[in-house]
């Protein structure tokens, strides 16, 4: 292993000649050491089995879920890296946002449990065959998956929690002589874009 | 934000002596109570936020703060003070007023860092709870993002010269309120929140019972208790034995 | 007090019973829990139950602008705060097409490793205390601590820089700055055979720390651990040498590794990062006065600052491990998604349950903190 | 790897060699809090001489942790951008990341060395902050975090502007701006803060952030809407605007301010022009009122008046003296400033609206006041100051003093005026710019070279006119002399020859009446074929006719009017240059209060008649 060599032209071929055995993929180097593959969802399991039995893409960086709601689709990104050939393949999916079902991965990446855990507790997809889709970090969360951009977690929390009322002497003293709060910083956040005559 | 004196006292029991009455030993044994509690307490030691990255700086060599005569605690019922180290999630506020509830009086709760005040940096997150004071009386709070070590010390000096003086009772309030605390505690938990101490029967015995230990939200919670069950732990295991081996 | 109906329960009598093993307890690192099935004192299961330190940060990141994010993003990983926000200014910066001046980057990589000492001494100390021990906590804070003077002087906050932005750094150096970070390499070096003494050739420590939570490389890898954890069971790999950002490449430094993969091997190799991490600083002390130039990159205004349609994966190697952070963005002024892979996810969660099991109860929290888990970079 | 041979050289013994600490200073440090370090971020220090109240730093902040104080002590200038309001920092939410001192446009923010502060909870008000330069608890501490150039987060340069140098543009009426492409306009409006001192500035109250961001997010068509709910005059001011809020700009205080009147012409540049009518025409009222408005001049103010009541559903007649309506915009401005198709435009949107314009109407000698009293519900006079002043010098009544409006008209109708070899210009405002630039350029494009000088009261830093125009005057070759009081005119055997002046000792007197001294020893005669005065201008009101003169409120030679620009005849309103002074975006802005009354007298008038 030379790892502190940058990835020469031997080792780009060797992913773009491994990768031909793949249908439906479109690879594209964004970088020296990144190399992003999109490539339709029943694809994936092909893709990783094929990366890590023949250029050791034997650790899963992540697993990143990204909420799509305006094409109906989750896209999943599965970062992983070769120690062998020090180059990340961020392999994309994408999968429609209902059912929002798709497969585990277990049983080739032991730590895909833990992001595919993650995925369903924030965003509330399925991982069929995953060991555990229990509750982790969420157990007293009765709402919808937070991750979820329908969500909207300003609005939740300015709904469910108030604010400090301070009294502080300078504001009565300050109110008394006709001024006080002109803009409150939540407000800002509300009328932001719309009509602004201040 | 409440000044507790001016809450009325109509608990059946005794009636606690107020300073300055009361026989001269009464007097001096109150003045040695006070003393003594002052240069003795016990911290927590539950990390409950970000803040507590400062806690063992200002625990060891350095800020040493044994010279106030503060030590780290392990277990809540012989800790005095419950270090609110910034923000509280629901979850992890579920567990502070667990141990709360466990502390024995008098016990003292310092809020440090923005976030146990008004939401701090996590004012829009739907996980951490604004608020302190609105689930817990707070005797003392530390500002800061975090408090420097230093902060922390002359926010604990402070809070010793408020027992020392008698002034730091705020733990009284729980229970004079405890239909306000627990109104909250419900409204972010739910309708079914439960604890295992009995605080309405705590503030009988302490003599603390007020107009509003009792309200609607203490109604709810006879509604719904249930006789406390030893508690059943499920580790959740898929198998029984051993997750991975 | 109990409540009035409360009613004692007889239990049937049995060498198990489960427990809770935190949040509120010494020997967890941070708020944290793991709940244990014991059979006398032998775990013979274990569950990590995370989240208290939950705070959404993904979901709050997405609702604010590019650059307020760098004051959020330290907060994910209190004891090393700093590749936090090198991490996600680099993905700013790779998105944004912005170059970081070079004195910008040797900055940067001065504050990282002065960070992963930091982090280091502190877990040293933590790692120590777990069997006892509490001199070395004392001295490790204390160190660690001069560091902190050293960061409160770059960027007015201790433990919070905020110092990295998109773009560089937001201050130049102070006067005289990097005489006073000599003087601390100076001291902590002269302090690393105190420490042997004390720690590192102190038997009660070693054979308590030896033969404790065993994981063999091949285990590691199929756990996707990385960071020091790895490199105990002799895999060399640093993704400062392997993946290389900032001026890493420019630098000379080893990479070091022990074979045994238990909580010795783990401490050990922390030792030896230590003492890589004095030799960068050293090579960053020496050079950075002759690297003259700005240290930003000019930004738009951050309240007008849209980001070009894309998504990127940065990573850094964090005193914990493999830190990285996937940002898309849909062309607005706002994160579109952040997605923060703490190196601690994969080691606090199911390795620690795994090493935990059929370990005695007295060595799970030396367990954790050999992990050297950093519980809220797993709840985020 | 590892360097230590634990197994061999370990022994329980170790940890004894450390017993040598004990004879070790400790590192334990006081109990009172250390001096923090000199970039330290503490409690927030605001200095009120500097700060302006334009809450950026509310914007910046992550934490929602700023809300803005009005404070009614403190003084307000909108034309200079100070809003009598301060920020007021939540402790409870703050997380000192610095963020608000480094976008501070005016620098009047910083943190303090201050960390320590406790409180119980009955004072948990004394979390929130209204900082000032005395730290939160009146201790002295120094400034801790503070704005330096590496760290500002404010861009003080602006986009430069493509102009036509001065060899380019001294012998054409060619547009000088270039105008910004698409890129250059983005980064432009990308620097402003949105903090709404252009609005509170301008007179018309343009929603100027709102179309910066507009701009910013590429929504022109959006930008322009935002320009047309206050201002028809949306290309000429986006060329000729005096740009008060330019001089408000908060970004102004440390740098350039943001060019807000290059972005509006970037919009409406960018936006062709029926489509412009589209968005110009939205919110009109599309069921007619039946009631008629007769509007005497068009230009800025009677214009923006007619475009206001025919959006309301009401009939618009506007009588123009002129060949061609614009008023001052066209007769008075040069060409190279204000392109005419740019003017046509924008009164192309307005007639689009269904108004009508009677050019070549002169009231007085085509129609009367009294005649348009009777066929219409209202009448609005919106003259303008179409006659200049003049010195009054010795020698002033010679044919060859002119005034500089007569001389700019005659220019835009291409009027031979006799074009002078050299020419002196008394006056240094706008107009005395105008006119030297235009006959220098009328110079070079018959005599080949120009020889114009201007002579002012004023020193060089206290013309009237904008710097801008002062400055590509000199470009152009223009002679200025600053602080010469007109003499008077020489003539020598009936041709005039030149002008004397003197030199000016002080223009105002103890009281601040106008009364300038002169130094008589400091004389000097410019030579020159024509003198032009550009001192100023005023009204023709000779058009109303003395019976109504009579009858109508006066103030110091200027009509009466009340607020809503009614005067103390209850069917005429008037408006404009004429009741405000010389100023497009003014005399918009009058326009629009005007059109406002008018509307409110007419809907009254109806619900009484129906």
């Amino acid at each position: 292993m030379t790892p502190t060599d940058a990835p020469g032209h031997d080792v780009t071929t060797t992913l773009d000649f491994l990768l031909q055995e793949v249908d439906g993929l479109r690879t594209r180097w964004v970088a020296p050491r990144r190399l992003r593959v999109d490539l339709p969802a029943e694809t994936l399991p092909a893709l990783l089995e094929l990366l890590k039995g023949r250029a050791g893409y034997v650790h899963l960086s992540a697993i990143s879920c990204v909420d799509w709601p305006d094409d109906g689709q989750f896209e999943l990104v599965y970062h992983t890296w070769s120690y062998e050939l020090n180059v990340l393949v961020m392999a994309h999916i994408r999968i429609p946002r209902d059912p929002g079902v798709y497969l585990s991965i277990y049983d080739l990446y032991r730590p895909a449990a833990f992001f595919e855990r993650d995925i369903h507790e924030m965003f509330g997809l399925w991982f069929e065959g995953s060991p555990d889709m229990g509750k982790f970090i969420l157990t007293e969360w009765e709402g919808p998956p937070p991750m979820r951009k329908e969500f909207d977690g300003e609005a939740w929390v300015m709904e469910q929690f108030g604010w400090q009322e301070y009294r502080p002497e300078w504001l009565t003293e300050i109110e008394a002589k006709g001024g006080g709060i002109s803009k409150r910083p939540e407000q800002l956040r509300g009328d932001k874009g719309e009509d602004g005559t201040a | 934000m409440t000044d507790l004196r001016t809450i009325p006292v109509v608990a059946a029991g005794e009636e606690r002596p107020s300073g300055g009455q009361g026989n001269l030993l009464a007097r001096v044994f109150d003045e040695l109570t006070a003393f003594c509690r002052s240069r003795s307490l016990f911290m927590l030691h539950y990390c409950t936020g970000c803040g507590a990255v400062e806690l063992p700086p200002a625990m060891t060599s350095r800020f040493d703060m044994e010279r106030l005569g503060i030590q780290p605690m392990v277990t809540p019922r012989q800790a005095d003070i419950l270090l609110v180290t910034g923000y509280v999630s629901t979850k992890t506020l579920k567990r502070i007023i667990l141990t709360y509830e466990q502390m024995n009086s008098p016990k003292y709760v310092i809020g440090i860092c923005s976030c146990t005040v008004n939401g701090g940096m996590y004012w829009q997150s739907y996980a951490t709870a604004k608020k302190l004071n609105d689930y817990l009386p707070v005797d003392m709070y530390i500002a800061g993002c975090m408090p420097r070590p230093e902060a922390v010390i002359s926010g604990l000096r402070e809070l010793i010269a408020n027992i020392r003086a008698g002034r730091s009772d705020y733990w009284r309030d729980y229970y004079r309120r405890y239909d306000h605390y627990l109104g909250n505690q419900q409204r972010l938990f739910g309708e079914n929140w439960q604890t295992p101490t009995d605080v309405i029967a705590e503030a009988r015995h302490y003599g603390l019972f007020g107009p509003e230990t009792l309200g609607e939200h203490t109604a709810l919670l006879e509604q719904h208790q249930t006789p406390l069950q030893p508690f059943e732990m499920r580790l959740g295991l898929k198998q029984d034995k051993g997750s991975s081996s | 007090m109990r409540p009035e109906n409360y009613q004692a329960v007889s239990h049937p009598p049995s060498h198990e019973y489960e427990v809770f093993f935190g949040p509120n307890h010494p020997g967890i690192e941070g708020n944290y829990a793991l709940k244990v099935r014991l059979h006398g004192d032998e775990v013979t299961a274990a569950r990590a139950d995370g989240g208290y330190l939950h705070r959404g940060f993904e979901k709050l990141m997405e609702g604010r602008l590019w650059i307020q994010n760098i004051a959020l993003v330290p907060r994910i990983c209190v004891p090393d705060p700093v590749p936090m926000e090198v991490c996600y200014s680099l993905a700013i910066e790779a998105l944004g097409g912005l170059e970081v001046p070079e004195r910008a980057q040797w900055i940067r990589v001065m504050q990282l490793e002065l960070s992963r000492i930091a982090a280091h001494l502190f877990t040293f100390g933590g790692n120590a205390a777990t069997t006892g021990m509490y001199t070395p906590m004392f001295w490790g804070i204390a160190d660690r601590d001069l560091i902190l003077d050293l960061f409160e002087e770059l960027s007015g906050g201790r433990v919070y820089h905020i110092y990295n932005i998109p773009g560089g750094v937001r201050r130049d150096l102070p006067e005289g700055y990097l005489k006073r970070v000599s003087d601390t390499l100076d001291y902590i070096e002269s302090r690393l055979p105190d420490y042997d003494n004390l720690m590192f050739t102190n038997q009660v420590f070693v054979r308590r720390a030896t033969g404790v939570g065993i994981m063999t490389q091949e285990q590691a890898l199929d756990w996707g651990v990385t960071g020091p954890n790895l490199r105990a069971t002799g895999l060399p790999f640093d993704v400062r040498r392997d993946d290389p950002y900032l001026i890493y490449d420019q630098l000379e430094f080893d990479v070091p590794v022990e074979e045994a993969g238990d909580a010795w091997a783990r401490t050990l190799v922390r030792r030896a990062e230590l003492k890589q991490s004095l030799r960068i600083l050293r090579q960053v002390v020496a050079r950075l006065p002759e690297i003259d130039g700005p240290i930003r990159a000019p930004i738009p205004n951050p309240l007008a600052w849209n980001l070009p349609l894309g998504d990127v994966y940065t990573r850094v190697e964090s005193s914990k491990g493999e830190l990285a952070y996937y940002v898309v963005s849909n062309g607005g002024d706002k994160p579109w998604r952040v997605h923060v892979r703490g190196p601690s996810a994969m080691h606090a969660v199911q390795v620690l349950e795994h090493l935990v099991t059929g370990a005695r109860i007295e060595d799970v929290a030396q367990i954790m903190f050999s992990l050297d888990a950093c519980p809220p970079e797993v709840d985020r | 790897m590892s360097d230590i041979d634990y197994k061999q050289r370990g022994s329980l013994l170790n940890p004894l060699r450390s017993l040598g600490f004990f004879g070790r200073p400790p590192v334990t440090q006081p109990l009172e809090p250390r001096p923090a370090s000199i970039n330290y971020r503490g409690f927030h220090l605001n200095d009120w001489e500097k700060c302006v109240g334009c809450g950026t730093c509310q914007k910046v902040c992550d934490n929602a942790a700023i809300s803005m104080v009005h404070i009614p002590d403190l003084p307000a200038d909108p034309a200079k951008g100070v809003r009598p309001e301060r920020p007021a920092i939540d402790y409870g939410r703050c997380c000192w990341c610095g963020l608000c001192v480094d976008i501070c446009p005016t620098g009047a923010l910083a943190l303090s060395r201050e960390y320590v502060h406790t409180c119980v909870d009955a004072d948990l008000s004394s979390y929130f902050i209204l900082p000032d330069s005395h730290g939160i608890h009146g201790q002295p501490y120094e400034k801790g975090w503070a704005k330096t150039a590496d760290a500002d987060l404010i861009s003080l340069l602006r986009e430069p502007m493509p102009e036509l140098e001065p060899e380019q543009r001294i012998e054409n009426f060619d547009e000088i701006v270039g105008g910004y492409d698409p890129q250059q306009a983005l980064l432009e409006a990308s620097r402003c803060v949105q903090c709404g001192m252009c609005h509170d500035a301008c007179p018309t109250h343009m929603h100027a952030p709102q179309y910066i961001r507009a701009i910013w997010e590429g929504k022109l068509e959006e930008a322009v809407g935002w320009i047309y709910q206050t201002n028809p005059f949306a290309h000429i001011c986006g060329r000729v605007c005096t740009r008060r809020c330019e001089t408000a700009c908060s970004i102004g205080h440390r740098g350039e301010p943001i060019a807000i009147r290059w972005l509006k012409r970037y919009a409406m540049d960018a936006i062709p022009h029926e489509r412009v009518k589209q968005i110009a025409a939205a919110g009109r009222c599309e069921t007619p009122s039946g009631q008629r408005v007769a509007i005497v001049g068009a230009g800025p103010a009677g214009l923006t008046c007619a475009f206001d009541l025919a959006k309301q559903g009401h009939a618009v007649t506007v009588f123009e003296a002129l060949s061609q309506p614009g008023g001052m915009t066209r007769w008075g401005i040069p060409e190279y400033r204000l392109p005419y198709d740019r003017i046509d435009r924008d009164i192309d949107v307005i007639q689009s609206l269904g108004v009508e314009i009677r050019c070549n109407t002169r009231i007085g000698s085509d129609i009367t006041l009294e005649e348009l009293h009777q066929q219409y519900d209202a009448v609005l006079i919106a003259l303008g100051l179409q006659m200049g002043r003049g010195t009054r010098i010795p020698g002033s009544d010679h044919p060859q003093v002119r005034r500089a409006v007569d001389l700019l008209r005659q220019a835009t109708a291409g009027e031979e005026f006799g074009t002078p070899q050299s020419a002196v210009v008394i006056g240094g405002g706008n107009v005395a710019m105008d006119i030297a630039r235009t006959l220098a350029r009328l110079q070079r494009q018959r005599f080949g070279t120009a020889q114009v000088t201007i002579t002012a009261l004023e020193e060089l830093s206290h013309f009237l006119a904008d710097p801008v125009e002062i400055k590509e005057a000199h470009e152009e070759g223009i002679t200025i002399l600053p602080a010469r009081g007109p003499r008077e005119v020489v003539v020598e055997d009936g041709n005039l020859v030149g002008l004397a002046t003197w030199r000016v000792t002080s223009i105002f007197d103890e009281q601040g009446r106008f009364s300038p001294t002169y130094d008589q020893e400091d004389a000097q005669i410019h030579t020159a074929e024509m003198v032009v005065e550009a001192i100023g201008q005023m009204s023709d009101t000779g058009l109303l006719g003395d019976e109504l003169t009579e009858r109508l409120a006066w103030n110091r030679g200027r009509l009466q009017v009340d607020s809503d620009g009614r005067t103390s005849e209850a069917w005429l309103w008037a408006a404009g240059d004429m009741v405000r002074g010389p100023d497009v975006v003014s005399a918009v802005a009058d326009g629009h209060r005007v059109a406002a009354s008018i509307h409110a007298a007419l809907s009254a008038a109806k619900e009484q008649n129906p």
